[in-house]
């Protein structure tokens, strides 16, 4: 019975592996994406990382644009709270993607397919399981319906 | 409203006649009783100035190409206007030099098109009594309730207080009151309270009437960006039609996005909007999350109040708060 | 001339959709359009105006002409029109009837626009006549009979019925297709409201309008009028009054990158706007006046005086109500309808 | 005296709004205290024992009848605890409970002084009483 | 049209054992841009890097794609190499393979499928780089310390040290700070004075030493190596040229009764006055609230006095303004004054001090000449209560929210001293905590307990009362859980640090941050803790948090030498990769200039010509010298005016179609 189960997850899971940006902040999240590498802890590769300097580069139009191509879910990655290489970067990141988040939830988007996340370049284990939380989430998601470009579907 | 008025040209023609400025954005009547426009008059023509129930329009925005110009204009400026004026001349658009902003009183603005949508067509004239609102029309007269076809803004109104003035044509404590302000977030957390999926038709319902005539964009005092990204070919997002929902979807967002914490909540977008879509309701929830997260904000209070998104405190709320916030999913 | 009763009109309706798309004015989410028909669909036959014109539908917003794929270093074109299915529209006010001669001007002139010919063939217009016109409304300054629109089909509506007369042999083969659900009938009762109408038409506050100075002879005159630069000074700029109208027919051609190729579309363009037919060296009418005079001298200057008088506004009264500052054409007729300083 | 009712930590935290972890142990609401010879528990205990749970020795206590509310532990805190809306706190919980009613009238008589303000009976009645 | 070399590295097998490199290659040929793809065992080898010189030199690439380790591992390296082969260095992209990809994913296909979705990512965002050059700026070889304390006159010497020229700006009349007030320093009791006035001499006789006394800042423009300063020099009326330091006007002054600053009001000292006899500079001031020539235009006995002819009614206010490369804030602190606190008594009780108060009194210069007298009778207590923690670590309006961190430790030294010169004395002190982390610093707190006897109860003062002429001291004591009341002749009050009030106007001078508190920010809590966030701002002493002595002097080191790390470079160069103002799009709103942490944006009013038309307008431009690039205005400028070099808008928006197609 518990065969039968996994197998009929694992045929869904072929059918749907959904596409996932990361935005990582050079000084923290994306040294953090290295650790995790040189720890050998691995997370689903639909997860694509774009290296950013700070958090706070990260504008709302480039969430959307991942959207529009066909992006699942995206995430942003910075240095925690307090310990922006910019000193407060971090801080601006924070209220502009809590205002959009807000925002996408309020048009009826899907909760949960947009995720900050502060993940210090020590924290390579908090970067995977972050990663592979987040691929799970989307993938109970579904795929991207509601805020996709229908033109550039293949 | 006439009394006002008698007091306003007087006010006007003195402030021309002694040099306080050499012009006037005020309003010319037009074919219909509703359909004022924004003009520029002189001493030599002040005659034309016309002012009634319709002149709703916030004219702040004119005044960043006005304060351009050489001499002193006056503008007519209501309480709600006054807030869009602060925020314009917080971000430098306007010089404040260069206006004489006569704060004018009003008691509520009316919206023609509330009154057609009670079924009132073929408008011929209007009389506004205070209480009730007498249209003539082709097919009869008809009357209606001045609250009724108040404009959206002045529903909520936010009160009779002059946030920024030279002059008052009245003290505010001696104005007329203003309509009883409902409450502006009523309609927002009907949305917040729906289902994921129900606030996804709604918007998909609302957003796609959209024809991308930016009319919300361009009459928006606090959208006043000289090119806007999406009228600039280098931005990557620039497009003159909704080609497909995501764009409908992205040009409401970053609109209403780029204006928060900005904006004064004067409802000028919907207002103008050709499909009747409720963008207000875009920008309403962001100062309502703004209100929430980071404290109660109101642009244009004042001119020189860091705004809400380039401020921040350490305990500022993380963006998971969405997913405990809000309707169900 | 044919009738069906109104309680009875989803028959006509479904009809009329039995082999081809019908657009129809629909309410959705508050506002009119011409939709496709659908059998819980709100129609509203009472509207006088969907917000959008009938141009829509021959002229749309947003059409694609073609895919480009790109496969390494290699592009393939792809025809990307969808332009060959019949559909018929109903409803159509004599205005936005109008309209149709005023586009098929300047689309079927040569070079023919392809997309636009074949949307021209593969329609039918069921025009619809006024009965309770509003005070926007001044077609008749432009020789319009609201009571007697141009289209392949008429229909008139009276409190019960509605009244369906052909007019064309495309009209004459789609009344074939629905005669099973109309019966005969007479005019007699079409007459009567023709001449109610009219008596209400008498009373249009804009019917006097004047156009008699809109000629070649007064082109430089009304161009060099200093009296634009007031009409212009408050104009937002936006694109309302070009997008409701149904004569404007400018487009803008685009490509977007779908990542996986390119497709190539028009969409409406506004004259109104700041970069309508920007070119390399910059925009020939850099200011709001020059563009707003351009809108207003094309329609009743320079398009009459191309196309055998024929003016390319319709007096449908949409800019009237849309402006957002309520400066439209019927305010620039009745000021450069008299000369300056006079 | 029977207690019918588990009084918690998170109760009576809630009904007087005070978060004992704010406390920093520094003893000034003690300090402080005019009635401090008067009471069992003193203000810095009760506000260490309501947040270790140990709340029914405070209910049965005769503190909470001799505080006299008289604010100085209020004023005093540097941490802003408010010491004195625990006692209330416990006071009303207590009250709460029937039969807990720490004045009855007919005591009042016997207690009668003439130096005593009237007013002060009469808040006392109204502080002691459901 | 860029031409863009791929080159994609096996590193060993780190990378070839997950990823099918040659497919990688392979697959970005078709690429827009790319003329040339190949792959190759170590790319960081030499044998690597002369394949990419010469392969740009071969193909006449304009730009470089690396599919290899983190950027954060080797950019540094190929940037080098293809600068080496006459390429901007920015005109590289980097893929991440190693560690986003092949070290991560076991499955080949996968780490192939994703290898070639990174490298066609990056040659998407190159197609769209531009060359940039790094800015040069000079530095002025001068810095600035601010405050003339111990921790200023520290970084101060440490800078002359290494040669270049320092000026001090300090606003009292003299140098030395708070340290002078000090009279024995914990742990080792050692004098203050006779530790700090050596300082104060070298620092006066430097040769690189400038010191502006009496002066405060006034005005500071430009950014990190030019610097603009005004300096405004008070007027002391006594020309320090010609002043000896005699000090005969001090005795002649017929105004005596003004309360002496130096000495905590406690006595009095005359309108012309040299704050103490070690001053630096040793040039009297005068007070013109209390001298008799400026109240009433008579008197003038000081100049008829002075042999020097030194004295000069007439002088101005002086502004200075000098170029400097650096500039350290070392303002300091004050203690807090306990007004609010009326359960101590302090407004109403003259034998309830403050615990400087009390070193002024125990000190041999001092109003007693260090015999320990009540201020009231000056008779001499015999029951002295010390209160710590007032006004720190309190939630109310008239508490500071932290610790002062030095109290605890001279609170025990003043307990000490008080038994070793008194020991008839009773002395009790009331704490909540004793904090003493600090080398010998617990161990002098026992030793004042088990040698020297202080009683040192846990519990803090509910009040204190005056009554016939002693003051009773209301306690508890939590660990007997008990309240007392004690007799007491003299109460001390440990008062909490407070940031100087000039800090906050100075943040904003110098663009640099302060918290809640009105402590200046570091740049970073842990890693730059004695820069400020604004470069070539550099913070020095308690200005950034409370500090005892030693604390303040290794911080003043520090700073020191980080200003000396940047005086000691000819040239800055600076991050290219920093913001950029389109000045066509730019509104002028400012909004940009709210987020930049770094004061890095000016607003000019400069003339543009968009499209034709020329005008004035206010617009946003960025100091490339003074940006760190982190790119928070450019999401915060609606009209995108405001774009990052290497991180612009449209290569982010290409990095992602490119990842999503």
């Amino acid at each position: 019975m518990q065969v039968n189960e996994t197998n009929t997850v694992n045929t869904e899971e072929k059918e749907f592996t959904p596409l996932i940006v990361a935005f990582c902040c050079n000084w923290c999240s994306y040294a953090g994406a290295d650790l995790a590498g040189s720890s050998r802890l691995s997370y689903p590769a639909n997860v694509k990382i774009i290296r950013v300097p700070c958090s706070c580069r990260v504008n709302p139009l480039f969430i959307l644009r991942a959207f529009q191509r066909g992006a699942d879910g995206v995430i942003l990655c910075g240095c925690h709270p307090g310990d922006c290489h910019y000193s407060t970067g971090n801080y601006y990141a924070r209220r502009r993607m809590t205002l959009l988040f807000s925002m996408l939830d309020y048009l009826g988007i899907e909760k949960g397919r947009t995720r900050v996340e502060w993940v210090s370049a020590a924290e390579g284990a908090k970067f995977s399981a972050t990663m592979n939380d987040f691929a799970a989430t989307i993938h109970k998601l579904g795929p991207n319906r509601k805020l996709r470009d229908l033109r550039c579907e293949k | 409203m006439r009394e006002i008025n008698e007091m306003l040209k007087k006010k006007v023609s003195e402030l021309l006649e002694n040099g306080t400025a050499d012009r006037i954005i005020g309003w010319q009547a037009g074919e219909f009783c509703y359909d004022v426009t924004p003009a520029v008059m002189r001493k030599d023509n002040l005659d034309e100035l016309f002012y009634n129930g319709f002149c709703g329009a916030n004219q702040s925005k004119y005044l960043i190409q006005e304060s351009l110009e050489e001499g002193k204009v006056l503008a007519l400026l209501k309480p709600c206007d006054t807030y869009s004026f602060n925020q314009l001349v917080k971000e430098h658009r306007v010089n404040r030099e260069k206006v004489y902003a006569l704060g004018i009183p009003c008691s509520g603005m009316l919206d023609v098109d509330k009154i057609k949508a009670l079924g009132i067509t073929g408008i011929l004239s209007i009389e506004d009594n205070g209480e009730e609102i007498k249209v003539a029309t082709m097919y009869g007269d008809k009357t209606c309730k001045r609250t009724e076809v108040l404009q959206e803004r002045c529903k909520v109104c936010k009160g009779k207080e002059h946030k920024a003035y030279d002059e008052l044509l009245i003290p505010d404590e001696d104005a007329p009151e203003v309509p009883n302000g409902e409450d502006r977030f009523e309609l927002v957390n009907k949305l917040e309270a729906m289902t994921s999926q129900e606030r996804f038709d709604f918007w998909r319902g609302e957003l796609s009437k959209c024809i991308r005539c930016n009319a919300c964009r361009n009459v928006c005092p606090a959208c006043s960006c000289r090119t806007c990204v999406f009228d600039n070919d280098n931005s990557g997002v620039a497009a003159k039609s909704n080609a497909d929902d995501f764009e409908e979807n992205m040009f409401h967002i970053i609109r209403a996005f780029h204006v928060a914490g900005r904006c004064t909540d004067c409802g000028e977008c919907s207002r103008v909007c050709p499909q009747h879509i409720p963008l207000h309701l875009l920008n309403r929830k962001f100062i309502k999350d703004i209100d929430e997260f980071y404290g109660e904000f109101q642009a244009g209070e004042d001119d020189t109040a860091k705004g809400p998104l380039t401020a921040y405190t350490e305990g500022d709320c993380e963006p998971s708060i969405v997913m405990e916030k809000g309707g169900e999913a | 001339m044919f009738k069906i009763a109104l309680d009875k009109i989803d028959e006509l309706f479904a009809a009329l959709s039995g082999n081809e798309t019908l657009y129809l004015p629909i309410e959705k989410s508050g506002e009119i359009e011409f939709y496709p028909y659908e059998k819980d669909a709100k129609v509203r036959l009472d509207a006088l105006h969907t917000v959008k014109s009938a141009k829509d539908l021959f002229f749309p917003q947003t059409e694609n002409l073609m895919n480009m794929k790109l496969d390494g270093k290699n592009i393939q074109i792809e025809e990307g029109r969808h332009v060959e299915d019949p559909f018929v529209l109903f409803g159509v006010r004599a205005c936005d009837a109008r309209s149709f001669d005023v586009l098929d001007k300047v689309f079927l002139a040569d070079p023919v626009d392809s997309y636009y010919a074949a949307r021209r063939e593969h329609g039918v217009i069921v025009s619809m006549a006024c009965s309770r016109p509003e005070e926007t409304c001044f077609c008749n300054v432009f020789g319009i009979d609201a009571t007697m629109p141009e289209g392949d089909v008429v229909v008139w509506l009276d409190t019960d019925h509605l009244y369906w007369e052909a007019k064309t042999e495309k009209g004459e083969a789609l009344t074939k297709t629905v005669e099973s659900v109309l019966t005969d009938s007479d005019s007699k009762a079409v007459e009567a409201q023709i001449a109610a109408t009219k008596e209400i038409m008498d009373k249009l506050p804009l019917k006097d309008l004047d156009l008699t100075r809109f000629t070649e002879d007064e082109m430089m005159n009304i161009f060099n009028d200093s009296r634009w630069a007031e009409m212009s000074e408050h104009c937002l700029g936006c694109g309302t009054c070009t997008f409701v109208c149904p004569t404007c027919q400018c487009y803008d051609i685009r490509d977007y990158d779908t990542g996986h190729g390119v497709v190539r579309y028009r969409c409406w363009d506004s004259c109104m706007y700041r970069d309508f037919t920007r070119m390399a060296h910059g925009n020939p009418r850099k200011s709001q006046l020059e563009r707003f005079r351009q809108r207003f001298m094309h329609k009743l200057v320079y398009f009459p005086e191309n196309n055998d008088g024929m003016f390319s506004c319709v007096g449908c009264g949409r800019c009237l109500s849309k402006c957002p500052i309520h400066t439209n054409i019927a305010k620039v007729i009745k000021t450069m309808g008299v000369k300056e300083h006079e | 005296m029977s207690l019918n009712t588990k009084i918690d930590t998170e109760t009576i935290e809630r009904i007087s709004g005070v978060n004992t972890r704010k406390c920093m142990k520094c003893g000034k609401c003690s300090a402080t205290c005019p009635a401090f010879h008067e009471m069992d528990f003193h203000p810095h205990q009760f506000v260490a024992m309501v947040e270790k749970g140990d709340i029914e020795p405070l209910m049965k206590s005769k503190s909470i009848w001799n505080c006299l509310t008289c604010f100085a532990c209020v004023q005093r805190c540097p941490r802003d605890v408010e010491p004195a809306k625990l006692v209330e706190a416990i006071r009303q919980a207590v009250i709460r409970q029937a039969g807990e009613n720490h004045l009855k009238a007919e005591q009042i008589p016997e207690m009668l002084d003439s130096e005593l303000p009237q007013q002060a009976i009469v808040s006392a009645f109204r502080k002691y009483k459901k | 049209m860029q031409k863009i070399g791929v080159f994609v590295c096996w590193c060993g097998s780190n990378i070839a054992a997950t990823v099918d490199v040659a497919a990688v290659a392979e697959a970005v040929k078709g690429e827009p841009g790319v003329v040339f793809a190949t792959d190759y065992q170590y790319m960081c080898s030499e044998g690597g890097q002369s394949l990419i010189k010469e392969t740009i030199k071969e193909q006449g690439l304009t730009g470089v794609v690396i599919c290899s380790c983190s950027p954060r591992m080797h950019e540094a390296t190929f940037r080098k190499t293809v600068e080496a082969a006459g390429i901007n260095p920015y005109m590289l992209e980097i893929a991440n393979i190693r560690e986003q990809c092949s070290w991560i994913h076991k499955n080949k296909e996968e780490g192939t499928e994703k290898a070639i979705i990174l490298a066609k990512a990056a040659v998407a965002k190159l197609n769209l780089n531009t060359p940039l050059i790094a800015g040069e700026s000079r530095v002025v070889k001068r810095a600035l310390v601010i405050g003339g304390g111990i921790a200023g006159i520290q970084t101060a010497l440490d800078i002359a040290e290494a040669g270049y020229e320092v000026d001090i700006v300090e606003k009292q009349p003299t140098i030395g700070g708070k340290m002078t007030q000090i009279d024995k320093t914990f742990p080792t009791l050692d004098c203050a004075a006779c530790i700090l006035t050596p300082k104060m001499v070298d620092a006066a006789q430097s040769e690189k030493i400038n010191i502006y006394s009496y002066s405060e800042v006034e005005k500071v423009s430009g950014f990190v190596g030019n610097f603009s300063v005004t300096i405004k020099k008070k007027p002391r009326y006594v020309n320090s040229d010609l002043c000896t330091g005699c000090g005969a006007c001090m005795e002649k002054c017929p105004s005596k009764k003004t309360p002496n600053e130096f000495n905590m009001g406690l006595d009095n000292r005359t309108a012309i006055y040299i704050p103490f006899a070690q001053a630096i500079p040793k040039v009297p001031v005068i007070d013109t609230a209390a001298c008799l020539h400026f109240k009433t235009g008579k008197c003038g006995i000081c100049q008829k006095t002075c042999s020097a002819n030194a004295i000069d009614f007439d002088q101005k206010e002086e502004l200075i303004t000098k170029e400097y490369g650096a500039i350290v804030v070392a303002t300091g602190f004050n203690p807090l004054k306990p007004t609010k606190f009326d359960e101590y008594q302090y407004n109403q009780c003259a034998d309830v001090v403050t615990s400087l108060e009390f070193e002024r009194l125990m000190n041999a210069a001092g109003p007693t000449k260090g015999v320990l007298l009540r201020p009231s009778d000056q008779s001499h207590p015999k029951k002295i209560v010390f209160v710590q923690c007032v006004g720190s670590r309190g939630q109310s309006c008239r508490d500071h929210s932290y610790c002062s961190k030095i109290c605890c430790m001279y609170t025990a030294k003043h307990a000490m001293l008080v038994r070793d010169k008194y020991p008839d004395t009773d002395v009790t002190v009331f704490y909540i905590d004793v904090r003493t982390p600090g080398k010998n610093f617990d161990e002098f707190y026992r030793r004042a307990v088990e040698e020297y006897g202080v009683h040192y109860i846990k519990g803090m003062v509910g009040k204190v009362e005056q009554v016939d002429g002693s003051l009773k001291v209301q306690a508890s004591d939590l660990l007997s859980n008990d309240q007392m009341v004690l007799d007491a002749d003299m109460v001390v009050l440990a008062t909490a640090v407070e940031p100087d009030p000039t800090a906050k106007s100075l943040a904003t001078m110098l663009t640099a941050s302060i918290d809640t508190n009105n402590f200046f920010t570091e740049a970073h809590p842990k890693l730059r803790p004695v820069e400020s966030p604004t470069a070539g701002v550099y913070l020095s002493g308690v200005c950034q948090g409370p500090k005892d002595i030693p604390e303040t002097v290794a911080q003043g080191s520090a700073c020191a030498a980080k200003v000396i790390g940047l005086l000691a470079k000819d040239k800055l160069l600076s991050n290219p990769c920093v913001a950029h103002s389109d000045e066509l799009l730019c509104n002028g709103c400012s909004t940009c200039a709210n987020v930049c942490a770094y004061g890095a944006i000016d607003y000019v009013d400069k003339e543009v010509n968009d499209h034709g038309k020329r005008e004035v307008r206010h617009i946003a431009v960025v100091n490339e010298a003074v940006c760190q690039g982190c790119g928070a205005c450019t999401v915060t400028c609606p009209s995108g005016a405001m774009d990052l070099k290497g991180f612009a808008n449209r290569q982010i928006m290409a990095e992602v179609d490119a990842i999503c197609k």
